[in-house]
C-alpha cells in the first residue's frame, strides 16, 4: 500500500464521489417515467380498453347529409368513415367530412358561455354560467312573448334540417315570430325555384348518375361540393367503370374548370352566365333534329325560336358545331342527364338557366327514368316550408334591424358576416340590434358581434337527425348520436332551445326533457309511417336498431310515369343575357368565385387538415389566389405570385396571381373560404375573402345572391409573394406517368364495390345492395361493439 | 538572406523543426483561439441547435432530402485524398520533392477524414443511434444492411482512416524520437510515449523503411476504392444523372484534384507562417502545378463525358436533369465550377505561374471552391429534378448549414493548428535524406542502404 | 538517453489514479442506483396484495384482468369489479374500506403501471392468452408478490427469443410488433 | 459457354432481391385512374388514420409537407383543349425496392406479406431511402411535430407518432392488416379473407377508384382488377416491380 498524503486522499475521494454521482444520475435517467393506469370506477357496458367502438351518426359538415361511422377508443373519437349502410354515402366520405374530428377537437372552441364585456366586436368577453345566462335569456324572451313583441326575435341558423328544424319552427311560432331564417351560402335556392317552375314542386330531384350514360353538367361541380358530392362521386365511379362495356360520358360546361370539369371527358368553356343560353341552343337543335315528339312540340318550337346555333354560338362563345355535336350525342345516348347548378344557377339569369337545363332533360325523355332525373318522395320528416333565406331576405332582415323591428337576433352555426357581401351591409345592420345571442361552436365573425354566446356542441356530441336532401329516390332518415362525452361546458342547440322553452313556462308545448327524448317522440311517427316489419315489434326495438344502424329508409319510390310541363312553362322558357355588376369597359373581367374543395364556404377554414389539403386543382395551401388564363396573364404582364388588387364596383381586395391553364381568358376565378378575421388560429390571417368584393346582386326571381355576376378589374400592386403550394412542375414531359387508354378499351367489368371496414348493423328498412355486407360484418367482430346509448 | 536548400545543415533541420514545436508566438495563440471560437460558434452551436430542433434547421425539403452536409462530406473525403494517396504514390516512385511536404499532406488526410466523419454525424437525423450502422451483436438481433452502399462507405472510411493514421504515425516515429531528445518537461514525457522507444538503430530503420513501403502500397488501392465507394452512394441510386458508371472515376479524380489543390494551399500557409521557406520551395509548387494541370484536364474530360452521356441518352429524365444543371436555378453555380476547375487551371501551362506562390494559392483556393460547388451540384440539381415532375423542388441551404460549413473549415484549421504543435510538420529525417550528407556527399538514405 | 518510459509513467501516476478511481465510482454509482432504487416495484395508491388474491385464494388472473382475453390491452379491473366481492368479503379491512370509498365517490384509483411497454409496440394480450402463454412468463410469479415487481426486462430480446422458441409464424418480422 | 448462356438467361432472376421466394400474402392496391377524380378524400383519410402531422404553412412553403398520400396533377394541352391528369401517389411497395437496399440499418425492408416495411424505431435518418425512391413518397420528419390541445386526442393509438429525424411513408395501413390477421386467428382461420382489410384511403374513396387485396388470392377483387388490360405501373422502365398498379385513364376522344 503506497503512502497517500492527505491531499491526494481527498482528491481521490472527490474523484470517486463525482464518479459515483454521475453514475447514479445516469442510471436514474434511464428509468421509465411513472405512468398511471386509471380504470373506470364503473365501466360502461361492453366497454373494453384497447378495442375500438364504432358509433353511427350523420355528418353535418355540409348539407349533403352523409351517414358516418365514428371510431372511438377509450372514449375519444379517432376516425370518421362513411356509414356503409347509409344510402347516400355508402361507406364513403369526402375530405371535409372526415375533418369533422378537428371541429370536435379544435383548440379554438368556445369552452363555456360568454357575456360581452367590451364593445361589440372587440372580443372582450366574461365567462358566465349556463344557469344565469339561460335564466336571463328565457326571462327576456318570456317578457317579449307575453308583451306580444315576440316578433322582434329573429333566429338565424345555418342549413338546418330534420327534427331540429321542426323544433326551431315550433319554438319561433310559440314566440310569435316569423323571423326564422336559414342562411347557407351554398344553398341552391335557384334550383328549387327552377324545379318549382318546371316540375311544379320545390324539391331537389335525385340525379341518377350511377345509371346514366351521358352527363351534361352546366356549372354544377357535383363531385367537388355541389349538393351531395360523395354520392355523386359514387355515381361517377360506377357509371364509368362498373358496367360491362358501358362507360358514361361526362361533359362539363363552365368558364373555369372545376374538379368535376377536370374529371369529365370534355370541358367546354362558355361565357359566364350564358350556360342557360347554350342549354337552349342544344334544346333547339334537339327539337330541330326531331329528337322531341311531344304533343307540345309547337310550343317548344316557338319558345326556342331565338336560339339558333349561330346566335347561341355568338353569345356563349361555344362554336356552333360543338353545340350541334353536344345536342346530337346527348339526344342519342340514353339514358342521359343534364345537371345545372353552381355559377350557372347563381347568376342574374340563374333560374331561367336552370329551367332550360330541366327542359333539356324533358326533351330527351330523361325525367323519371333510371339514369335520369328521378323525383324524390317528400322527405321523411322535417318542416315542409323552406326557411332558406337568399340575399334579398337577408337584406330585409337588415332593413328590419335598421328600422328597430328586431330586438333580439339569435344566430346558430351560420356566419353571415363572412358569407354575405360587404355591399349588403349586414354587418353594419347588426349594430342596430339591441341583443345578439350566438349559439356557435366557434368564435366566428358573426359570434364576435354577439352580446351573449351560448356555445353549442359539435354534431359529434349531440343528438339529431336528418332527412338528406337530395335523397336517393326514396325516403331516408338518419339519426345522429353523440359519439363522445362533451369536451367542454357546451350544450346542444336543441337542448338549449328546449331549456329556454321550459324556463319560459312552455312545458306543455315542449314536454320533452331533452333533444334525445324529442327525437324519440318524433320518430314514433316515422316508425308508424314505414312498412311494418315482424322483426321489429315495438318502437323501442325500432329506435335501438335505427340508432345502432344510424339510418332508416323506406324504399318506396315516388310514382314515376309520364311527365309533361304545364303549357305556360314552355312558353316562358328563355334565358336572357347575363347582367353583371360593373360595366365591361371599366371592369373587363368577370369574377368567378367558387367554393373550394376543403374549405367549402369558409366553414372548413379552421380545420388544419383542410388548410393543409392541397387545392385539388392548383395544389395551393393556406392561402387565396386569383386564377388567370395564361393569355390574360401575359397581356397584363403578370406571373405567379404577383399581387394584384381585384377591384369591383363593390370593393377591392388583394391576392396573388396564379396562372391557371383551364379558365377562359375573360374570366378570373377565386376560391371562397379564406380571409377570416376570426374563427380561430388556423383560419384567421390566411388569404382574402372574395365574397367581400361581390356586388349585392340578386337573381331577381328568388332573391338569391347572384355571386357569379360581378365584374372586376385587376390592378397590379407591384408586390410579390410566394404562393405556398404542394407540387412542382405540372407537365408530364412524356414520361407516361398517367397513362391513357383509348375509347375502345372495355370498361372494367364487375369492378368491385368495396365494403367499408365498419358496419355497426344493417340499415333499417332498406337494403343497400352496393355494400358487400358479408365482408363488412367479418371485420365488425373485431372493431365494433355497438353501444346504443351514450350518456350526454 | 534566404538560405539555399543545399546549404542547410542537418543540425539546422533539427533546430528549425523543434523550434516550430516549442517556440510559440502570440500569433499562433491568436490564430488558434479564433479557429476554436469559430468552430464552437459556427459548428457546434448550430449543430446542437439542430440536434434539439431536428434536421429541419437545415434547408432540406421533400425532393431534396440531402443537402450541403452530404456535399461537405464528399468534399472533405475528397480533400483527404491527396494527402496519404499522393504521399504513397510519390514514396514508391521515390520522388525526392515529396519529402518536405508529405507530413502535412498526410495530416490533411487525417483531419479531413475526421471532419468528414463529423459531417456524417451532422447529416443524419438521429445521430444518437449512429452506432446501429456498426456491426456488433445485440439483443435486437439486428445487423447493419451489408447491401447498402452507405454501409460500404462506413467500412471504407473506417479502414482508410485507420490506414492513414497508422501511416502518418509510423512515418513520424523517428521524428518523435528526435524531438523527444531535444525537449524537456511535459513535452518530453509526451514524446517518450509517442516515440515508442525508438533508438535509431539500423534494424529499426530497416524495419521502418520496409513497413512504410508496404503500407504505402496497401493504401493506394484503398484510397482509390474509398472514393469509388463514396460515389456509389449516388451512382447506385436510380436518380437521373446520378445513376452513371463514370461516377467512380469521376469522384476519384475529383478527390485527388481537390486534395492536390488543398495541399498547395496548406503548403503555402506552412511556408509562410512556420518559416519553412527553405524546405518548401518553388520546386514543390512547380511539381504540384503540373499535377494539378493534368488532373484538371482529366476532370474536364469526365465532365464532358457526363454531359454527353446525359444528352445521348435522349431520356426525358436525364435530359431534364442535364438542362436543369446547365441552365436551371443552379446554373450560375455550374458555370462558376467550370470556370474555376476547368478554365482557370489552364494557366498552369505557364511555368512562371506555377512557380509564383500567391497566384498558386489563389488558384488552389478557387479550385477547391469549384470542387465544393461540384459536390453541391451533384446533390442539389439531381435530387431537385427526378422522375415525377410534380415532385420537383428547389433546395436552398439554410443559415445553419452555411454556418456549419464555415465551422467545419474552422474545425479543420483547429485540428491542423494543434497538429503542427505536436507533430513535426516537416519530416525531419526525410528532409535530411534530401540534403547532402556530411560525408561523401551522399544522402543519408543512400548512406544507410 | 531518455528512451526509458519509466519516468514518464511516474509523472502520469496521479492523473491515472484520479481517472481510475473516478471510473470505479461511476460504475459503483450506476449499479448502486439500479440495485437499491430499481423503480420496478412502485408503491401503489392502495396496497393491493397479489399474494392474497392470486396466491392464497388462487383467483385466476383472467378473473380480474378479463380484458386480456379479448383485447390487446389487459387493463386493470374497475373499482366496480373489486366491489363485486368486497361488498361482502373483508369489508372491515382498512384497504377495502378505501376501495369502497372510491366506489362510493365514483373516483377511479390511479394505479401505477408496473409493466410498461413503449407506445410503439403492438402487444395484443388476447393473442398471447389465446396462444396458451402463462401470464407468469412475462409478468413473473405475481401470485407470490405482495407488491408487484417488474421481473422481466420487457425488452426486444425477450420478445424475439420467445417468438423464435415458440415458432410463431413470421414472429420475428419487425412489423409483427412495431407499429 | 453454356454457363454464360445460363447466367444471361437467368439474369433477371439474379437481380431480384430474393428475400422471400414465396410471399405469404401479396398485398396489392389498384388505382383506377378512370374513376379517380382527384378529390383528395384519400389524403385526409390517410392523415386521420396515420397520425401524419399538421406541419404549418411555413413548412409547406419550404417543401416539407408530410401527407403520405398525395395527388399529383399534370396538365396537358393549352386552353381550350386542356386536360388535367390527376394521379394519387403513395408508397408503391415495390418488390424490388431501391429504398430497401440502401438503408444502412435495415430500417426499411420487404416483409413476407409483400409490404415495404418502415420501422421508425430503427431509422437513423440518413434519408438515403428518400433519395433512392423514384416515386418521392418517403417523408422525413424534419422536426418534432406538435398537435395543439386537444387535437392530440384524435391521434390513432394504433399508430406511432414519429419523432424528429425519422423517415415515414405509407404502410398500406399495417395496423389494419395486423388487426384483420389477429381477428382471423381469433376466428380460428389461417388467412384473412378478401375485403376484410381496407386501408383508410381505399375505405373512403368516394368513386371506388382504389381497390386493395391479396394478389395471391386469384378470386380477390384486386386480382380481378389486375387482369384488366388497362393495368400498368408507373415508371415501369425502372423495374421496381411496384405493388400499386394503376389502371389507365380512358380518353373517350382518343383515336
Amino acid at each position: 500500500m503506497p503512502n497517500i498524503d492527505r491531499r491526494s486522499f481527498l482528491t481521490l475521494v472527490g474523484a470517486g464521489g463525482v464518479g459515483a454521482g454521475a453514475g447514479f444520475m445516469l442510471s436514474e435517467s434511464r428509468k421509465h417515467p411513472v405512468e398511471h393506469l386509471v380504470p373506470y370506477p364503473v365501466p360502461p357496458e361492453e366497454f373494453s380498453p384497447g378495442i375500438a367502438t364504432w358509433y353511427n351518426s350523420v355528418c353535418s359538415m355540409c348539407s349533403a347529409g352523409c351517414g358516418i361511422s365514428v371510431r372511438t377508443r377509450e372514449g375519444r373519437a379517432k376516425k370518421i368513415e362513411g356509414n356503409p349502410a347509409h344510402p347516400v354515402s355508402q361507406g364513403r366520405l369526402c375530405a371535409l367530412g372526415q375533418s369533422g374530428l378537428q371541429a370536435l377537437y379544435n383548440p379554438d372552441r368556445i369552452t363555456g358561455p360568454l357575456v360581452r364585456a367590451g364593445r361589440r366586436g372587440e372580443l372582450e368577453f366574461d365567462p358566465a354560467t349556463w344557469e344565469e345566462s339561460l335564466a336571463e335569456l328565457a326571462n327576456q324572451l318570456e317578457l317579449m312573448r307575453t308583451a306580444g313583441r315576440g316578433g322582434g326575435v329573429a333566429l338565424l341558423t345555418g342549413g338546418v334540417r330534420g327534427h331540429l328544424a321542426s323544433l326551431l319552427e315550433l319554438f319561433m311560432s310559440w314566440l310569435g315570430s316569423d323571423q326564422l331564417l336559414h342562411y347557407d351560402f351554398n344553398h341552391p335556392a335557384t334550383l328549387y325555384a327552377a324545379n318549382e317552375r318546371f316540375f311544379g314542386e320545390s324539391e331537389l330531384p335525385y340525379y341518377d348518375i350511377e345509371n346514366s350514360r351521358y352527363v351534361l353538367s352546366f356549372g354544377a361541380d357535383f363531385i367537388g361540393h355541389w349538393l351531395s358530392p360523395v354520392h355523386h362521386g359514387l355515381g361517377f365511379g360506377r357509371s364509368r367503370q362498373a358496367r360491362d362495356g358501358i362507360r358514361a360520358r361526362f361533359v362539363q360546361i363552365e368558364p373555369r374548370m372545376s374538379l368535376t370539369g377536370a374529371a369529365a371527358d370534355e370541358w367546354i368553356a362558355a361565357n359566364p352566365g350564358t350556360e342557360g343560353i347554350l342549354a337552349l341552343g342544344i334544346a333547339r337543335r334537339i327539337v330541330d333534329q326531331g329528337g322531341y315528339q311531344g304533343a307540345d312540340l309547337d310550343a317548344w318550337r316557338a319558345a326556342l325560336d331565338g336560339y339558333a346555333a349561330e346566335s347561341v354560338a355568338e353569345q356563349t362563345g361555344v362554336a356552333a358545331d360543338t353545340v350541334a355535336r353536344l345536342a346530337d350525342s346527348f339526344a342519342e345516348t340514353q339514358p342521359g342527364l343534364a345537371i345545372g347548378g353552381g355559377a350557372t344557377g347563381n347568376h342574374s339569369n340563374g333560374v331561367d338557366a336552370l329551367v332550360a337545363v330541366n327542359a333539356l332533360n324533358h326533351l330527351v325523355g330523361n325525367i323519371g327514368v333510371e339514369g335520369g332525373v328521378i323525383f324524390n318522395p317528400p322527405p321523411a320528416f322535417g318542416p315542409t316550408a323552406s326557411r332558406q333565406a337568399g340575399l334579398s331576405r337577408m337584406l330585409e332582415l337588415a332593413e328590419d334591424a335598421r328600422a328597430g323591428r328586431i330586438e333580439m337576433l339569435i344566430v346558430s352555426n351560420t356566419n353571415p358576416v363572412f358569407n354575405l357581401p360587404e355591399a349588403a351591409g349586414f354587418a353594419e345592420a347588426l349594430a342596430d340590434i339591441p341583443q345578439i345571442v350566438s349559439l356557435s361552436t366557434f368564435l366566428d365573425e358573426t359570434t364576435a358581434q354577439a352580446d351573449l354566446v351560448l356555445p353549442s356542441h359539435t354534431y359529434l356530441e349531440s343528438w339529431g337527425d336528418d332527412a338528406p336532401s337530395p335523397g336517393v329516390g326514396f325516403r331516408v332518415g338518419a339519426v345522429s348520436q353523440p359519439v363522445v362525452e362533451p369536451l367542454y361546458d357546451t350544450r346542444a342547440t336543441g337542448d338549449i332551445v328546449l331549456e329556454l322553452a321550459h324556463r319560459m313556462g312552455l312545458d306543455l308545448a315542449f314536454p320533452w326533457p331533452n333533444m334525445e327524448e324529442y327525437l324519440k317522440y318524433s320518430w314514433r311517427e316515422v316508425w308508424s309511417s314505414g312498412t311494418p316489419d315482424p322483426a321489429i315489434p315495438d318502437f323501442d326495438t325500432f329506435w335501438t336498431s335505427v340508432v345502432r344502424a344510424g339510418v332508416w329508409g323506406d324504399e318506396t319510390r315516388a310514382p314515376g310515369g309520364e311527365f309533361a310541363p304545364d303549357a305556360g312553362v314552355v312558353d316562358g322558357i328563355g334565358v336572357g343575357a347575363p347582367e353583371f355588376a360593373g360595366a365591361e369597359g371599366e371592369f373587363p373581367y368577370a369574377l368567378h368565385p367558387y367554393l373550394s374543395n376543403g374549405l367549402h364556404d369558409g366553414r372548413g377554414a379552421n380545420l388544419p387538415w383542410m388548410q393543409e389539403l392541397p387545392d385539388a386543382l392548383t395544389g395551393v395551401v393556406y392561402g387565396s389566389w386569383i386564377e388567370l388564363n395564361p393569355v390574360t396573364a401575359e397581356e397584363l404582364g403578370l406571373s405567379e405570385g404577383d399581387v394584384v388588387a381585384i377591384e369591383s364596383p363593390a370593393g377591392s381586395i388583394e391576392a396573388p396571381v396564379l396562372v391557371y391553364p383551364a379558365i377562359m381568358p375573360g374570366v378570373v376565378a377565386m376560391p371562397i373560404g379564406q380571409g377570416h378575421e376570426q374563427y380561430g388560429r388556423y383560419a384567421h390571417e390566411h388569404g382574402v375573402n372574395p365574397i367581400d368584393v361581390l356586388a349585392a346582386q340578386t337573381e331577381p326571381g328568388t332573391g338569391a345572391l347572384a355571386w357569379a355576376a360581378t365584374r372586376v378589374r385587376l390592378v397590379p400592386t407591384g408586390g410579390r409573394v410566394d404562393l405556398v403550394k404542394v407540387g412542382g412542375d405540372s407537365r408530364e414531359l412524356g414520361r407516361e406517368i398517367v397513362q391513357i387508354a383509348d375509347a375502345g378499351t372495355p370498361a372494367a367489368a364487375g369492378a368491385p364495390t368495396v365494403a367499408s371496414a365498419t358496419d355497426a348493423g344493417a340499415a333499417v328498412g332498406i337494403d343497400v345492395p352496393a355494400v358487400g355486407a358479408e365482408a363488412a360484418m367479418a371485420n365488425t367482430r373485431l372493431n365494433s361493439i355497438p353501444i346504443t346509448v351514450v350518456n350526454t | 538572406m534566404q538560405r539555399r536548400h543545399e546549404d542547410i545543415k542537418f543540425a539546422d533541420v533539427n533546430n528549425d523543426i523543434v523550434r516550430s514545436l516549442v517556440e510559440t508566438g502570440p500569433r499562433y495563440y491568436v490564430t488558434l483561439a479564433i479557429a476554436v471560437l469559430i468552430t464552437l460558434a459556427c459548428f457546434f452551436f448550430p449543430w446542437f441547435y439542430q440536434l434539439y430542433y431536428g434536421i429541419g434547421a437545415a434547408g432540406m425539403n421533400h425532393p431534396t432530402v440531402w443537402g450541403t452536409y452530404l456535399a461537405s462530406f464528399i468534399f472533405w473525403i475528397g480533400l483527404s485524398h491527396s494527402g496519404t494517396l499522393l504521399s504513397c504514390v510519390l514514396h514508391i516512385t521515390n520522388s525526392e520533392w515529396r519529402k518536405a511536404m508529405y507530413r502535412s499532406a498526410e495530416a490533411m488526410t487525417l483531419f479531413s477524414l475526421m471532419v468528414a466523419a463529423m459531417m456524417v454525424m451532422v447529416h443524419v437525423g438521429r445521430p444518437w443511434f449512429i452506432h446501429w450502422a456498426l456491426p456488433y451483436p445485440n439483443q435486437m438481433e439486428l445487423w447493419p444492411n451489408f447491401r447498402s452502399p452507405l454501409m460500404f462507405d462506413v467500412m471504407a472510411i473506417t479502414t482508410y482512416l485507420t490506414g492513414s493514421s497508422i501511416f502518418i504515425y509510423m512515418g513520424s516515429i523517428p521524428d518523435f524520437a528526435a524531438v523527444r531528445d531535444r525537449t524537456t518537461g511535459w513535452r518530453h514525457h509526451m514524446y517518450v510515449l509517442l516515440s515508442l522507444g525508438w533508438r535509431g538503430t539500423d534494424t529499426e530503420w530497416h524495419r521502418l523503411g520496409w513497413a512504410y513501403t508496404f503500407l504505402a502500397v496497401l493504401i493506394i488501392p484503398l484510397a482509390v476504392s474509398v472514393h469509388s465507394i463514396v460515389s456509389w452512394d449516388f451512382a447506385m441510386s436510380i436518380v437521373p444523372s446520378l445513376h452513371q458508371t463514370i461516377f467512380a472515376p469521376y469522384f476519384v479524380v475529383g478527390a485527388i484534384y481537390s486534395g492536390t489543390a488543398g495541399i498547395v494551399t496548406v503548403m503555402f500557409v506552412l511556408r509562410k507562417y512556420m518559416n519553412f521557406e527553405h524546405y518548401i520551395t518553388k520546386v514543390h509548387f512547380d511539381n504540384l502545378g503540373k499535377l494539378l494541370l493534368a488532373l484538371s484536364l482529366i476532370w474536364t474530360y469526365i465532365n464532358v463525358v457526363e454531359v454527353f452521356t446525359g444528352w445521348y441518352s435522349n431520356d426525358s429524365a436525364e435530359l431534364e436533369s442535364l438542362r436543369y444543371k446547365l441552365f436551371g436555378f443552379y446554373a450560375p453555380l455550374y458555370w462558376e465550377m467550370i470556370l474555376f476547375c476547368a478554365v482557370a487551371p489552364l494557366l498552369l501551362i505557364s511555368k512562371r505561374f506555377r512557380t509564383s506562390f500567391v497566384p498558386m494559392l489563389i488558384l488552389s483556393i478557387a479550385i477547391n471552391i469549384g470542387m465544393y460547388t461540384e459536390r453541391f451540384l451533384i446533390v442539389g440539381t439531381s435530387l431537385s429534378r427526378q422522375y415525377l415532375p410534380d415532385s420537383w423542388g428547389v433546395y436552398v441551404p439554410s443559415l445553419v448549414e452555411l454556418s456549419i460549413l464555415v465551422g467545419s473549415i474552422a474545425m479543420f484549421c483547429t485540428l491542423f493548428l494543434v497538429f503542427v504543435k505536436i507533430f513535426p510538420s516537416v519530416s525531419i529525417y526525410e528532409v535530411k535524406e534530401t540534403l547532402p550528407a556530411p560525408d561523401e556527399g551522399k544522402t543519408q538514405w543512400q548512406a544507410t542502404h | 538517453m531518455g528512451v526509458s518510459i519509466v519516468p514518464t509513467l511516474k509523472v502520469l501516476k496521479p492523473v491515472g489514479m484520479i481517472v481510475g478511481v473516478g471510473f470505479v465510482g461511476l460504475l459503483v454509482g450506476y449499479f448502486a442506483n439500479a440495485a437499491f432504487f430499481p423503480g420496478t416495484t412502485p408503491v401503489q395508491p392502495i396496497e393491493f396484495s397479489h399474494t392474497i388474491h392470486a396466491g392464497d385464494y388462487e383467483i385466476p388472473c383472467l378473473y380480474c384482468h378479463t380484458e386480456a382475453r379479448r383485447s390487446p390491452s389487459a387493463g386493470v379491473p374497475s373499482v366496480n369489479k373489486c366491489m363485486g366481492c368486497h361488498a361482502i368479503v373483508a369489508t372491515d379491512s382498512p384497504l377495502v374500506r378505501e376501495v369502497a370509498r372510491h366506489y362510493e365517490n365514483a373516483e377511479p384509483i390511479p394505479w401505477i403501471k408496473v409493466h410498461d411497454l413503449p407506445d410503439f409496440v403492438h402487444f395484443p394480450h388476447n393473442r398471447h392468452v389465446a396462444a396458451g402463454l402463462e401470464c407468469q412468463e412475462c409478468h413473473g410469479p405475481v401470485e407470490t408478490m405482495d407488491r408487484v415487481t417488474r421481473m422481466a426486462p420487457n425488452e426486444m430480446g425477450q420478445c424475439l427469443t420467445c417468438h423464435r422458441d415458440m415458432e410463431v409464424e413470421h414472429g420475428i418480422d419487425c412489423l409483427t410488433c412495431h407499429k | 459457354m453454356s454457363l454464360i448462356d445460363d447466367f444471361l438467361a437467368r439474369w433477371h432472376e439474379y437481380r431480384r432481391p430474393g428475400y422471400y421466394e414465396e410471399f405469404d400474402y401479396h398485398w396489392t392496391m389498384t388505382v383506377d385512374l378512370d374513376r379517380c377524380t382527384g378529390c383528395e378524400a384519400c389524403v385526409t383519410a390517410c392523415q386521420a388514420e396515420n397520425n401524419t402531422p399538421i406541419v404549418g404553412e411555413d413548412a409547406i412553403a419550404r417543401g416539407r409537407h408530410m401527407q403520405w398520400m398525395r395527388v399529383e396533377r399534370y396538365w396537358e394541352g393549352e386552353y381550350p383543349d386542356v386536360k388535367l391528369r390527376a394521379i394519387p401517389m403513395f408508397c408503391q411497395h415495390c418488390d424490388a425496392a431501391p429504398c430497401e437496399t440502401v438503408c444502412p440499418v435495415s430500417a426499411t425492408y420487404h416483409n413476407q406479406d409483400g409490404l415495404n416495411a418502415q420501422i421508425y424505431n430503427r431509422c437513423i435518418g440518413t434519408r438515403s431511402c428518400a433519395v433512392y425512391c423514384p416515386y418521392e413518397v418517403r417523408y422525413f420528419n424534419y422536426n418534432n411535430h406538435h398537435w395543439d390541445e386537444p387535437l392530440d386526442q384524435q391521434l390513432n393509438p394504433d399508430v406511432s407518432v414519429r419523432e424528429k429525424g425519422v423517415m415515414e411513408k405509407c404502410t398500406f395501413c399495417i395496423q389494419r392488416i395486423r388487426q384483420a390477421k389477429d381477428a382471423a386467428k381469433d376466428d380460428g382461420r389461417r388467412r384473412v379473407q378478401d375485403g376484410e382489410v381496407q386501408p383508410a384511403c381505399v375505405q373512403t374513396c368516394p368513386t371506388e377508384a382504389l381497390v386493395f387485396g391479396d394478389r395471391k388470392d386469384p378470386d380477390s377483387a384486386v386480382s380481378l382488377m389486375l387482369g384488366n388490360e388497362r393495368a400498368y405501373t408507373v415508371l415501369e422502365e425502372l423495374n421496381t416491380d411496384p405493388s400499386v398498379v394503376y389502371l389507365k385513364k380512358v380518353d373517350a376522344d382518343a383515336a
